[in-house]
């Protein structure tokens, strides 16, 4: 089994959550961020002039998946969460070894 | 010195206007609560800024408009621009025992909160270059206009014998029907019906809610421009009325569901909307009906709003629009001279007529403020245009139009 | 028109009415800042709604049954039910220049803010209809009684010659043993005494002391009925108390830790409370005393409620019954004829028996309240049941009661 | 009884001095917004606690030192320290028409309100024992002979014939000059201008933006000590400047980005304190000019300060010291005795010495308050010292000095 | 080694932690998160009427610890966190490869 | 490619970063997390007394790289977070399958 990591955009949350619906895929788990990449920190209003904020505030999505359908979620992540401008984020994939669910306690590929 | 100036009155209305002044940021609160964490700022800016940007209108040319010498029942002359001959000393015409001034900035305040509702309707989209532009215009095209009928000495809805004690249709039915036709123009929020638009604050709304009761003593006890019984009386039925449409609002929801906090709050806001125009003319029994009432109307109108998916986003017209014409109605209906020898008797005091000349006032200003808030849109949409960019929304407004975040992870 | 209604002083009134009115949402926030984040909405509702039921209970039958025509010197009787007879007009035997409607709902809000202050010691696991049938039971059956016998026309302890100027026992030592009682009955939160229970919010707590300290400006001050000396008077303690009780809590805290928010608004909340009783008769010196002594005593109330490891969650008794019953007792030590003709000397003017007025008057709050709220508890318990289940409460009041979170990620 | 004391003034007197004291723990919230996360209840704390800090040095000595009877035109003397002979009847030289202990109190809150103020400079890095050391001897050392000169019966400055009608120099200028020395002192904070200083909370900022143009009503309007005419006239121009002001500065900021809210609330203030020492002497179009011209000074006199890298934090100097200063000056150029009969006439009006003698006051509280602060705050440095550790500072100081966290996470 | 994440109900985590504790296990790291599985989304009052969240807060805890103690707190977050109804969460485990400890520098197992 | 989790005390973010910058890293995603471990518990101010706090503000730090910077970037972290005092936090590594930049579609090690 495999875990994807997404770090997308705040705003295309619900984009990339319809598009992964859409191919029939529907658990996952996010969270907040702030991230530092190629994008460079942005200029915010102080009470005059600006100041400089470095991290900037990221979705990251965890979805563990088979094998077999660890590519088309990618795709279907990068498809939707794209704009094409520097920020837009990166997907890691890892192993995983066992999954488990809580209220059944079934383990391996039939958890996910 | 103070040719006729009573202390007491005087105090009472400088406070009152405080009270006012404070719904206009609280305003902000309560709607900001409601939207998603990247348009808080916006929302509580769009609201506050009414309050400096109608303050500098008021003066300049605002309250000459609205209450200064009457030009055929239609509009003030300019003769009291930049607030000329607007003194220390009273206006008895408006009142007698409070400094001119005092009357006047009282006022200020009501226009300044009657912009700011509108500002429910159209958050995490307007831009707010537009919003400033729409809100002068429409102070001074719609507003100020509408107070000269109502309640400028001349004023031909005043004329006719409407009563209207502290703004039900001014102000409430006014705002809530021009937030309809401004949001006809605008547009739905991206997403809408999809989306997930969960409110980000509910403690914030419930702030809001707090002060907006806390102000409105000052709306409606002010009204009565003195610190007397009636002030005294319309003090009372604002806070009952509220209590009323609170405690309707949460049954009605708990029928079917659950009771909210948020329920509660909304509940709160209509039973103070509804009880604005009769304050001055009901006794807190019938005030306990008109807020029962109020939640009830504006609970199923909201309701049907939503089943017709126009994305009037806050319920500026279901909860002020819809509050603002029962309340004014139905002063109709419960108005008595018994608590108001300046007032009328309406409907179950005999005078059935009271009611249609209060529908007849309502009617008025929803053709009014509906045709020229529409048109206004239309103009400004076709020229700078009223929305922010896809992007942008996407974004929030608090970082596309305000390049600010509201609340930093640390 | 206005037969002898003083304008001063009922703006005076009508301002103060709405300063205690601000109390109710501001304990809200004062205690949801305490609670868990799963319970923020829950607390703030609890209290925020019961301006609305109180409201409406005290028009139907509240105000009569506490300050109409005395019956026996026990209670007052149905004439003014309705508020039939409470009009525009000064009554003389309570407030001689203001609107007797001004009195009635300066009046309504003290019983609002009072049931309020109970909410402290149920949060996180009261059931939400069994909170408003009780509140409205006790409003009537405890605080309604309870305020004639003190400040009704007639009431026997009033006739005692207990000064109780703004509420010590009728509000503060009352909502205090009846938070007890009733949490007695009530039981503890799950977990208490093991799992995590921070505070989630202690901006929200300093918001509320704020609010509140604001707000007291009005339940003391405008205790006077007046906008003179004597309300002067009664400002001027109510500032001077909270603020020595605020730093001796600080001092305490210090010699032991640090100096924390939490205890800088506990304290400042306490030396409110304590000069409550108090604050028509003292002296600024003697209000520092009394600040400072009710600080010290509550503060070791509260350590020894915690070692007893009773959940009287957020010290509805260790603050307010504890404040109320050292101010009370303390006003028959510090009493003066100066302050107040009206009044009475205390101890140290020479008149040891106030001590012991005072102190009877506290004693029958105490065994009153206790009795009847514990009955009252148990009987909710055993119809329809007090506390929400084991479920609902793991997955917190917000969610279980009102169906509503009280902040959103985004 | 009440000897020449008028009921409309007391209650006018009263309800503002309430403002006042919001005003306290509302400058708390505006600043507690813009600091880290991690020193949130440090800054509400360090404002609020000087509510009660003040309040009990007032009691006890400032306000003798500040307006008891006069020595040589430089300080009070001892004679009313504990409030002896301050009591319910009016002392005509300060205010005729309400109790000695209302203008007492009202007093008391500008004390509080002046020392809150300076926290602006220092948060996010000062001791709290120190803090309260320094605090107290500033109240005693610096703003009360000031107040004394300016205000006082006898002082110098008064009879000298500067203009300050609610305390631009007393207030305003005095806190920004000691904003400064102090932080000359104290130093910047550790990673100025590397690290990440995000406010972190917007809304608050918002929320104290709104609660301190609410409590300035009774600032300036109650400044006038009774509520008549001029009193509504120092309430007119008191909003119209803040208005003007805050559009000003959004204007100016939108030239180049964008229109924060931060600045919206920042310009708000400003205009609100370059008015006040203007409010009893000039009209609503001057408010205009005042309002605007303060906003300008101070936007590029914070972008300055920002180059200077001097880190004055929260920029009192820039904003109350430079709309201080700007106010004084300016009531040189549009006092008129058309608005205030006791005033005087400015520049505008034919005199020009009226800008010299604004200008003499203005330099004498630079002066002497930056010197005697300068002094306090190296004392203290040397003998307890003034800043916390440097680890304390990266834990925070809501950690390190008090304890606390100000939001859990559940 | 091995990285236990466990997504929890928000409820169950002093329960979890208890359990965890009474077997001798300390250490761990929680952070509130977003979830959606199989449990549906929940219905939550508007104004009037209700509206849909499709994430639901959930609290993940993550354990480093030793291969053979891994078992052991997968059983133990099993029972303490169940309740038997869908969205009780879910246990996934994968491989670390080394742990450091920043405070001493120790490396490896020792250092878990 | 490897993943690097560091849990860090959260007033050493700012240090860590500038010291990642100086070796010339820049990329990473942080979150707030609260931690148990060795150090136990803090007291903190109630109104009264003080209660006790078991999970503490940590922030995690996660930095995917090529498995040749990955000692470097873990030297560099632990001498910028270290106080010496239980607490400082702990570092996981893990192995990255492969990485995708989510702008362009790159993956594997020039997406990182
Ligand atoms: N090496 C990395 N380690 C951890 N997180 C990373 C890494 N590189 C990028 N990220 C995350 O991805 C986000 C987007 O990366 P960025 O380089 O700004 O955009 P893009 O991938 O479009 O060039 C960053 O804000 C950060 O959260
Ligand atoms: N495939 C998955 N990838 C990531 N997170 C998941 C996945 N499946 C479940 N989760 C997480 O576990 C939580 C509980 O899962 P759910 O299916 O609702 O309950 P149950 O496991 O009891 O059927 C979800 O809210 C989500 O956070
Ligand atoms: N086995 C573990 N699993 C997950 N997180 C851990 C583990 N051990 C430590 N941590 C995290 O590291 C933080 C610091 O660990 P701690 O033992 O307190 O300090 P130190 O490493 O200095 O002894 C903890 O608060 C926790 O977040």
């Amino acid at each position: 089994m495999k875990k994807i990591e997404a770090i997308i955009r705040p705003e295309k949350l619900d984009a990339v959550k319809e598009a992964l619906e859409a191919k029939g895929h529907h658990s996952m788990t996010v969270y907040d961020v702030e991230g530092r990449g190629r994008q460079k920190g942005i200029q915010l209003e102080w009470r005059v002039g600006t100041y400089n904020v470095e991290f900037l505030p990221k979705i990251k999505m965890e979805i563990i998946c088979a094998d077999d359908a660890c590519q088309m979620i990618i795709d279907t992540i990068c498809a939707a969460a794209e704009t094409g401008e520097v920020g837009d984020g990166k997907i890691f994939v890892s192993e995983i070894q066992n999954v488990v669910r809580i209220r059944t306690k079934e383990s391996g590929k039939t958890a996910v | 010195m103070n040719t006729g100036i009573n202390s007491g009155d005087t105090a009472w209305i400088l406070i009152s206007t405080a009270l006012v002044m404070l719904m206009t940021p609280a305003v902000g609160f309560f709607y900001a609560g409601m939207v998603r964490k990247k348009n808080v700022l916006s929302t509580l800016t769009m609201s506050f800024v009414l309050l400096a940007l109608v303050s500098v209108q008021w003066v300049v040319i605002g309250y000459t408009l609205s209450f200064g010498p009457d030009m055929g029942g239609i509009i003030g002359s300019l003769k009291w621009a930049g607030l000329t001959a607007v003194g220390q000393t009273p206006n008895a015409s408006y009142a007698a025992t409070i400094p001119h001034l005092a009357f006047m900035i009282f006022q200020m305040m009501f226009a300044a909160i009657t912009v700011a509702l509108i500002v429910g309707s159209v958050v995490e989209r307007m831009k707010f270059s537009a919003f400033l532009i729409f809100s002068l215009l429409w102070a001074t095209l719609v507003y100020d206009p509408i107070a000269h009928w109502v309640w400028g000495v001349g004023g031909w809805l005043r004329q006719l014998g409407a009563l209207d004690f502290a703004g039900g249709t001014v102000v409430h039915v006014n705002a809530g029907i021009s937030a309809l036709a401004l949001v006809l123009v605008l547009g739905k929020r991206k997403g809408y019906g999809k989306d997930n638009m969960e409110p980000h604050n509910i403690p914030h709304v419930v702030l809001g809610a707090a002060l907006l009761w806390f102000g409105w003593f000052g709306f409606n006890g002010g009204s009565a421009l003195a610190a007397n019984g009636l002030a005294t009386s319309a003090f009372v039925v604002t806070n009952v009325a509220a209590a009323a449409a609170a405690l309707t609002w949460i049954l009605l929801a708990w029928r079917e569901r659950k009771p909210s906090a948020l329920g509660f709050a909304t509940g709160a806001v209509v039973g103070l909307v509804a009880i604005t125009p009769a304050s001055g003319y009901v006794t807190p029994l019938a005030a306990i009906a008109i807020g029962a009432i109020a939640a009830t109307c504006s609970y199923y109108a909201i309701k049907l709003r939503m089943r017709l998916r126009v994305d009037e986003s806050l319920d500026v017209l279901g909860c002020h629009g819809v509050g603002g014409m029962v309340g004014a109605v139905l002063t109709g209906v419960f108005a008595s001279t018994a608590v108001n020898a300046a007032g009328a008797n309406g409907l179950l005091y005999g005078n059935p007529k009271l009611v249609l000349i209060q529908a007849a006032a309502v009617s008025v200003t929803l053709v009014y403020g509906f045709t020229v808030t529409w048109v206004l849109a239309k103009v400004i949409d076709k020229t700078i245009g009223l929305r922010v960019t896809e992007k942008e929304e996407d974004v929030g407004l608090d970082m596309s139009q305000h390049a600010e975040t509201a609340y930093a992870l640390r």
